[in-house]
């Protein structure tokens, strides 16, 4: 029974593809399977629209919306009719093709990520031999379509967001590879489902998960924020900061063209967040060795709304970075960490089981961190202040 | 600089996030429609005629009670001058029974009326006062908000209904005001009769008539 | 340091804005910030030309919300252009009235009776602390947060509107002060419920200290951006919370002593820096000022009517002369000039904005920084197009 | 703080050859003032803020005042010469007739500056200059390389009263745009009937309305 529930998705699919002859069933077992992750993205999308509405409502002592449908769980439905009934607005000397384009690019790169992440146990739709390879360059396309619709539309604001974006993810970009070389590194595989399988083991009921080991933690903890960088996050937001660029490369965009740049930002904070899962959190296996019962691939699923609520909380809590920090931040801090991560790793790799590699990884990255957060404040004299006053 | 301040904004945060389903102190939200605050009593919106009257359901009664006496003295002083007042050609008795001009036409543009309540504190004669109805839309932009006479007119039990506190000390100004008056007429009529005494003259039968509407 | 000391060796010109040299080649990017820009307050307009996103040029330019004022308050009589100065900074209503009814009070030397005094200061300051409450609410808000601690100061302002409603009958256009008094008395209902909300607001400013006051990236945007000197703070005629910011002390409730403010003790928060974070943390501790001054004026409040019995509301006609009043409005110095020839209206009205005179610098602190830190910077002088178009 | 005749004699003993008047205010408020005369204003405005006994640093507020042509009438005895007839003899008398003059006193532009001392603590401090008439002689110096705070309210002054501000650095417009003809604050400033009026269902406005209306509808009629 446990077993089924597991496998039931690719049980289905087996079962449907039994109707059709042998030659077909390849490209059709493809379809279906790109069929179901077109589908159950924008669900998730849909949900997580709500989730985060009503979650910074709440963080901010408000309801959230609540008038479409019971709680407002319909408010989605009606933001989808109202972006399609908009009037699509073109601006006069803008780029009409590039505009026309833009959208489409990021989201057809967006959903390509998702090719090679393991959902499940045996829910992959290719296992690719250097898959995390393909995902990176999948990833890195989405910065085009940024570019394109930043440039095409012919407006300040826009050329400044797209300048700014693509600053900030191809810095970024660099970080998010080096944070997941150590995985690779440690796993000795590109391919995202040899790297589940490495994780998936237990020792006294506790997995074997890379978050759990000092270099894991601090890859995993640049992963993040290379992540929320690269998918242009709260505090990461510059690309479309609205108090300073109005709505950044999007500006000019309107209907179902700005529902569909809206679509692509979160299918790709998906997608990244499934990633992180697969890399440091052990993609689809469970946490703890007597929860293995519960199916594979909603261990998946919950660590990426475990993931979205995180950007939720961190987009209604921090405020927002400069340009310049942002990129100082890029190349001075988090590159240098992801390096030194790097020869974590190799160390732990030779030092052998022991209590002493723990503690002499540790220490190196701890120390390293309240170095650089020290240095970093005492050459910009920044810190807590005292005030005086006058009677 | 160790990101130590940043997870206290975070944690601060999440615990505003938790306490909104806790305390209902922290969800300041009304949800407008269906939850309504009940209306403040020092709360004015636009203003309103006072009259007076035995019969506030009786539709007629507005007209004869209306305690403006037309001196116009809000019309000159309403800062966006949004009133419009004509005065009548003849008289009628007012509350104390003294023969009053009253308004022929007394009009207030609500699409002009910023809420300022000066009208209600230079006003001599306690005859306009604040509402506390907002919920004033209309689609029809300059004729619906013109009020006229009849729609300004509003009793004062209506009165004493919005702004009890009030219309007490109002209610208790005017008694006092009509008490002197009836004093006066009174020492009028003593007079009068003293006169009528000595020679035959018209009985002051009149004023003491014009005691009894009230 | 005495920041007040200019140096007449000095150039003359040294309090004109510097001028910035672009790198690189190439075109500037001129850029109309505003007037439908989301940070702009909508009414504002900033032209900017960049290089990059360094600012080379910046022209604030005016007028999109003007109404004149002024003149309006020249036709209409005096009591009929107390509801108009609501409007001016139409988020500390009570304090226009206030430094109007002042102005007026000295136009013809009238008294007030000590409760309207007392009533005056714990409007005044409770205003205070709901202006410097959204101002800050809304610095961050232009740093980004999602608005989430614009939404706490409004939890907070909205608590304090409330108090103004039930008092004076609206939440920002209150109409309150008159010459010689107040308008209506204040019940000890009405008391109780604003020492129940000054008992809550230590709590809110230690919770928005915490969410927001040490975090690193506040402190990385704020600090050491837009700094401003003294010395040029004092010449371009600053005033308020930036002007203390950059530490300088000049606070009128101090230098004038209207009112009864000599009767409360309070401290004036200095900042030494001059920059955005200073002038976010003066706020705040002024708000905590606030609370002081407030706690020991509702204690003291007397009985006693609130109007000056001999005060006209009717027929107000001040002799000829004129008068120039100004208080520590919670944006700085608001004045107001008023000449009279002794006819029923004003003969010249004359309203020295404080949100204006403080944005004389938004150019100097403005150049050679960020497009983002502009926005910043913007946020940190705390205007109101209202009061700046008047 | 000192008195305005004291202030008048510090400035005329550190400036030789200032023109200064004490304008009284004859109100309760007591804040008199000095008249400027605008040559001097420069030096004068310099020695007030540098001076280490007024230090007069913070030019508080900067407004203007416009005195329109004021047409004074007078009632003066004259004595003059008339022929009358007398017991049917022409004879010339002597005779004392009451006589109204009426003459103009020229308006001016005026512009009031209120003065604080920060480092002291002491003011206002109120100077004022006026302008020669109300149509083409109203320069005036302008004080923004003293006080920095001048610059926008000397701009709005030229912008509403049109006083023109020399040495100036940047004399726009403030709040009309650049186009904008006329000086609204100006007492006899008349509106412009050439702007869509708000109908209201009565008062002049609507009459106003229905008037520019027609113009319009006949303007565009005659093209």
């Amino acid at each position: 029974m446990i077993q089924t529930l597991d496998q039931i998705f690719v049980l289905l699919k087996h079962w449907l593809l039994n109707f059709l002859p042998a030659a077909w069933q390849p490209a059709v077992g493809v379809v279906l399977s790109v069929v179901c992750i077109i589908g159950v993205f924008p669900a998730l999308f849909a949900f997580t629209t709500v989730l985060e509405r009503k979650g910074i409502g709440r963080i901010q002592n408000r309801l959230g919306p609540n008038r479409v449908g019971p709680f407002g769980i319909l408010q989605p439905i009606a933001d989808g009719i109202k972006s399609l009934t908009k009037e699509d607005i073109v601006p006069l000397k803008a780029d009409a093709a590039v505009h026309f384009l833009a959208p489409i690019v990021l989201v057809v790169a967006v959903f390509m990520g998702f090719a090679v992440l393991p959902m499940g146990r045996n829910m992959v739709l290719v296992d690719m031999d250097a898959g995390l390879l393909f995902y990176f360059a999948m990833g890195a396309s989405t910065e085009v379509s940024v570019f394109m619709a930043g440039w095409s539309s012919r407006n300040k604001y826009s050329l400044l967001g797209a300048m700014r974006a693509v600053a900030q993810m191809i810095s970024y970009e660099v970080a998010l590879l080096l944070s997941s070389v150590v995985v690779v590194m440690m796993s000795g595989s590109l391919s995202l489902v040899k790297i589940v399988a490495a994780q998936n083991q237990y020792s006294w009921g506790l997995p074997h998960w890379y978050i759990f080991t000092p270099w894991g933690f601090a890859g995993a903890l640049m992963f993040g924020i290379a992540a929320t960088a690269e998918t242009n996050r709260s505090p990461f937001d510059l690309p479309e900061g609205e108090s300073e660029l109005v709505a950044g490369y999007f500006t000019e965009y309107s209907g179902f063209k700005f529902a569909l740049f809206f679509l692509g930002e979160y299918v790709a904070m998906f997608s990244i967040a499934g990633l992180g899962a697969t890399l440091f959190l052990g993609g689809w296996s469970a946490p703890l060795a007597a929860l293995q019962f519960i199916p594979s691939w909603m261990w998946f699923f919950g660590k990426l709304m475990v993931a979205m609520c995180v950007f939720i909380w961190m987009r209604g809590t921090l405020p927002r970075l400069r340009q310049d920090q942002l990129m100082n931040f890029a190349w001075k801090f988090v590159l240098p960490m992801c390096l030194l991560n790097l020869f974590v790793a190799g160390l732990w790799r030779f030092m052998g089981d022991g209590l002493l590699r723990w503690v002499i990884c540790s220490a190196i990255l701890i120390l390293a961190y309240v170095g650089m957060g020290w240095g970093e404040m005492k050459r910009k004299h920044l810190g807590p202040r005292t005030y005086r006053y006058a009677e | 600089m160790l990101g130590e301040g940043i997870l206290k904004g975070l944690a601060e945060t999440a615990k505003n996030f938790a306490g909104s389903f806790v305390s209902a102190e922290r969800m300041i939200t009304v949800q407008y429609p269906e939850e309504r605050i009940a209306p403040m009593e020092a709360a004015r919106v636009f203003p309103f005629l006072v009259y007076d009257s035995k019969h506030p359901e009786d539709s007629l009664d507005w007209e004869a009670g209306m305690r403006c006496v037309a001196c116009q003295i809000c019309e000159k002083e309403c800062p966006p001058k949004c009133i419009y007042i004509e005065k009548s050609k003849d008289k009628k008795p007012d509350f104390v029974g003294k023969m009053q001009i009253y308004p022929a036409r007394f009009d207030i543009d609500i699409s002009v009326c910023m809420s300022c309540q000066i009208c209600v504190e230079v006003c001599p004669f306690e005859a306009i006062k604040m509402d506390t109805q907002f919920e004033l839309a209309t689609d029809d932009r300059f004729g619906a908000l013109l009020l006229d006479r009849k729609e300004l007119a509003k009793s004062n039990e209506y009165y004493h209904h919005i702004h009890p506190t009030e219309a007490a000390e109002v209610d208790a100004r005017l008694a006092a005001e009509k008490a002197k008056a009836n004093a006066k007429v009174k020492a009028a009529a003593d007079a009068a009769v003293a006169k009528a005494a000595t020679q035959p003259a018209v009985p002051a039968a009149k004023p003491a008539e014009g005691n009894k509407q009230e | 340091m005495t920041p007040s000391t200019i140096d007449p060796e000095r150039l003359e010109g040294w309090n004109r804005p510097p001028i910035i040299e672009p790198d690189g080649e190439g075109d500037l990017l001129e850029v109309a910030m505003g007037p439908h820009h989301p940070s702009t307050h909508g009414v504002f307009r900033m032209d900017l030309a960049l290089d990059g996103e360094r600012v080379i040029r910046l022209k604030p330019v005016f007028g999109y919300l003007h109404r004149n004022h002024e003149k309006i308050a020249e036709t209409v009589s005096y009591l009929a252009t107390m509801p108009y100065t609501d409007r001016l900074d139409y988020i500390c209503s009570l304090t226009n009235n206030w430094a109007y009814a002042l102005a007026v009070e000295k136009l013809v030397g009238q008294e007030v009776p000590e409760r309207a005094e007392y009533l005056r200061v714990i409007l005044g300051e409770l205003t205070r602390a709901q202006n410097h409450a959204s101002s800050i609410g809304f610095l961050l808000q232009e740093m980004g947060a999602s608005g989430t601690p614009l939404m706490y100061a409004f939890r907070e302002r909205e608590k304090i509107l409330d108090l103004f409603e039930s008092l004076t009958g609206s939440r920002m256009m209150c109409n309150y002060m008159r010459f010689g008094g107040c308008r209506v008395d204040a019940s000890p209902v009405w008391l109780d419920a604003v020492r129940k909300v000054v008992a809550g607001l230590p709590a809110f400013v230690d919770e928005f200290e915490r969410f927001l006051s040490g975090s690193e990236i506040v402190m990385a945007r704020c600090q050491g951006v837009g700094i401003l000197k003294p010395e040029l703070a004092i010449n371009a005629g600053v005033t308020g919370p930036m002007l203390r910011a950059s530490g300088v002390n000049y606070d009128i409730r101090k230098v004038d002593h209207y009112g009864i403010y000599d009767r409360f003790k309070f401290r004036v928060p200095l900042g030494d820096h001059g920059d955005i974070y200073d002038r976010y943390m003066v706020r705040i501790l002024e708000i905590r000022e606030s609370i002081g001054i407030l706690e020991q004026a509702l204690k003291g409040i007397p009985g006693g009517p609130v109007m000056d019995p001999k005060a006209k509301i009717r027929n107000f006609r001040p002799k000829p002369g004129e008068a120039y009043g100004r208080i520590e409005a919670p944006k700085g110095e608001l004045g107001f000039y008023l000449i009279s020839d002794g006819g029923p209206n004003p003969y010249r009205y004359r309203v020295r904005p404080p949100s204006l005179i403080n944005l004389t610098v938004l150019e100097d602190m403005c150049l050679g920084s960020n497009v983002a830190d502009v926005v910043l910077i913007f946020g940190s002088v705390d205007i109101v197009l209202g009061e700046v178009d008047r | 703080m000192k008195t305005v005749e004291e202030i008048k004699t510090a400035i005329e003993a550190a400036v030789p050859g200032v023109g200064l008047t004490i304008i009284p205010n004859p109100g309760p408020s007591g804040q008199h003032s000095l008249l400027l005369a605008p040559e001097h204003a420069a030096s004068v405005a310099k020695f007030l803020r540098d001076d280490a006994e007024f230090t007069l640093d913070f030019l508080s507020n900067v407004s203007g005042v416009d005195w329109p042509d004021k047409e004074i009438a007078e009632k003066v005895k004259v004595t003059r010469q008339v022929t009358k007839t007398v017991d049917g003899e022409e004879q010339s008398v002597e005779e004392t007739v009451e006589e109204v003059r009426k003459h103009v006193q020229p308006g001016f532009l005026e512009v009031v500056y209120h003065l604080y001392s920060v480092a002291k603590k002491h003011g206002p401090v109120t100077l004022r200059m006026r302008t020669i008439n109300r149509s083409d002689q109203v320069e005036l110096p302008s004080l923004t390389p003293i006080w920095r705070s001048a610059e926008f309210q000397e701009r709005e002054i030229f912008d509403l009263y049109g006083v023109v501000f020399v040495g100036h650095p940047d004399l726009r417009r403030l709040l009309m745009w650049d186009g904008f003809k006329d000086h609204p604050m100006r007492r006899d400033y008349v509106e412009p009937d050439d702007y869509e009026y708000e109908p209201t269902p009565h008062d002049s406005v609507l009459l106003k309305a229905k008037a520019h209306q027609a113009a319009v509808a006949g303007r565009e009629s005659a093209q």
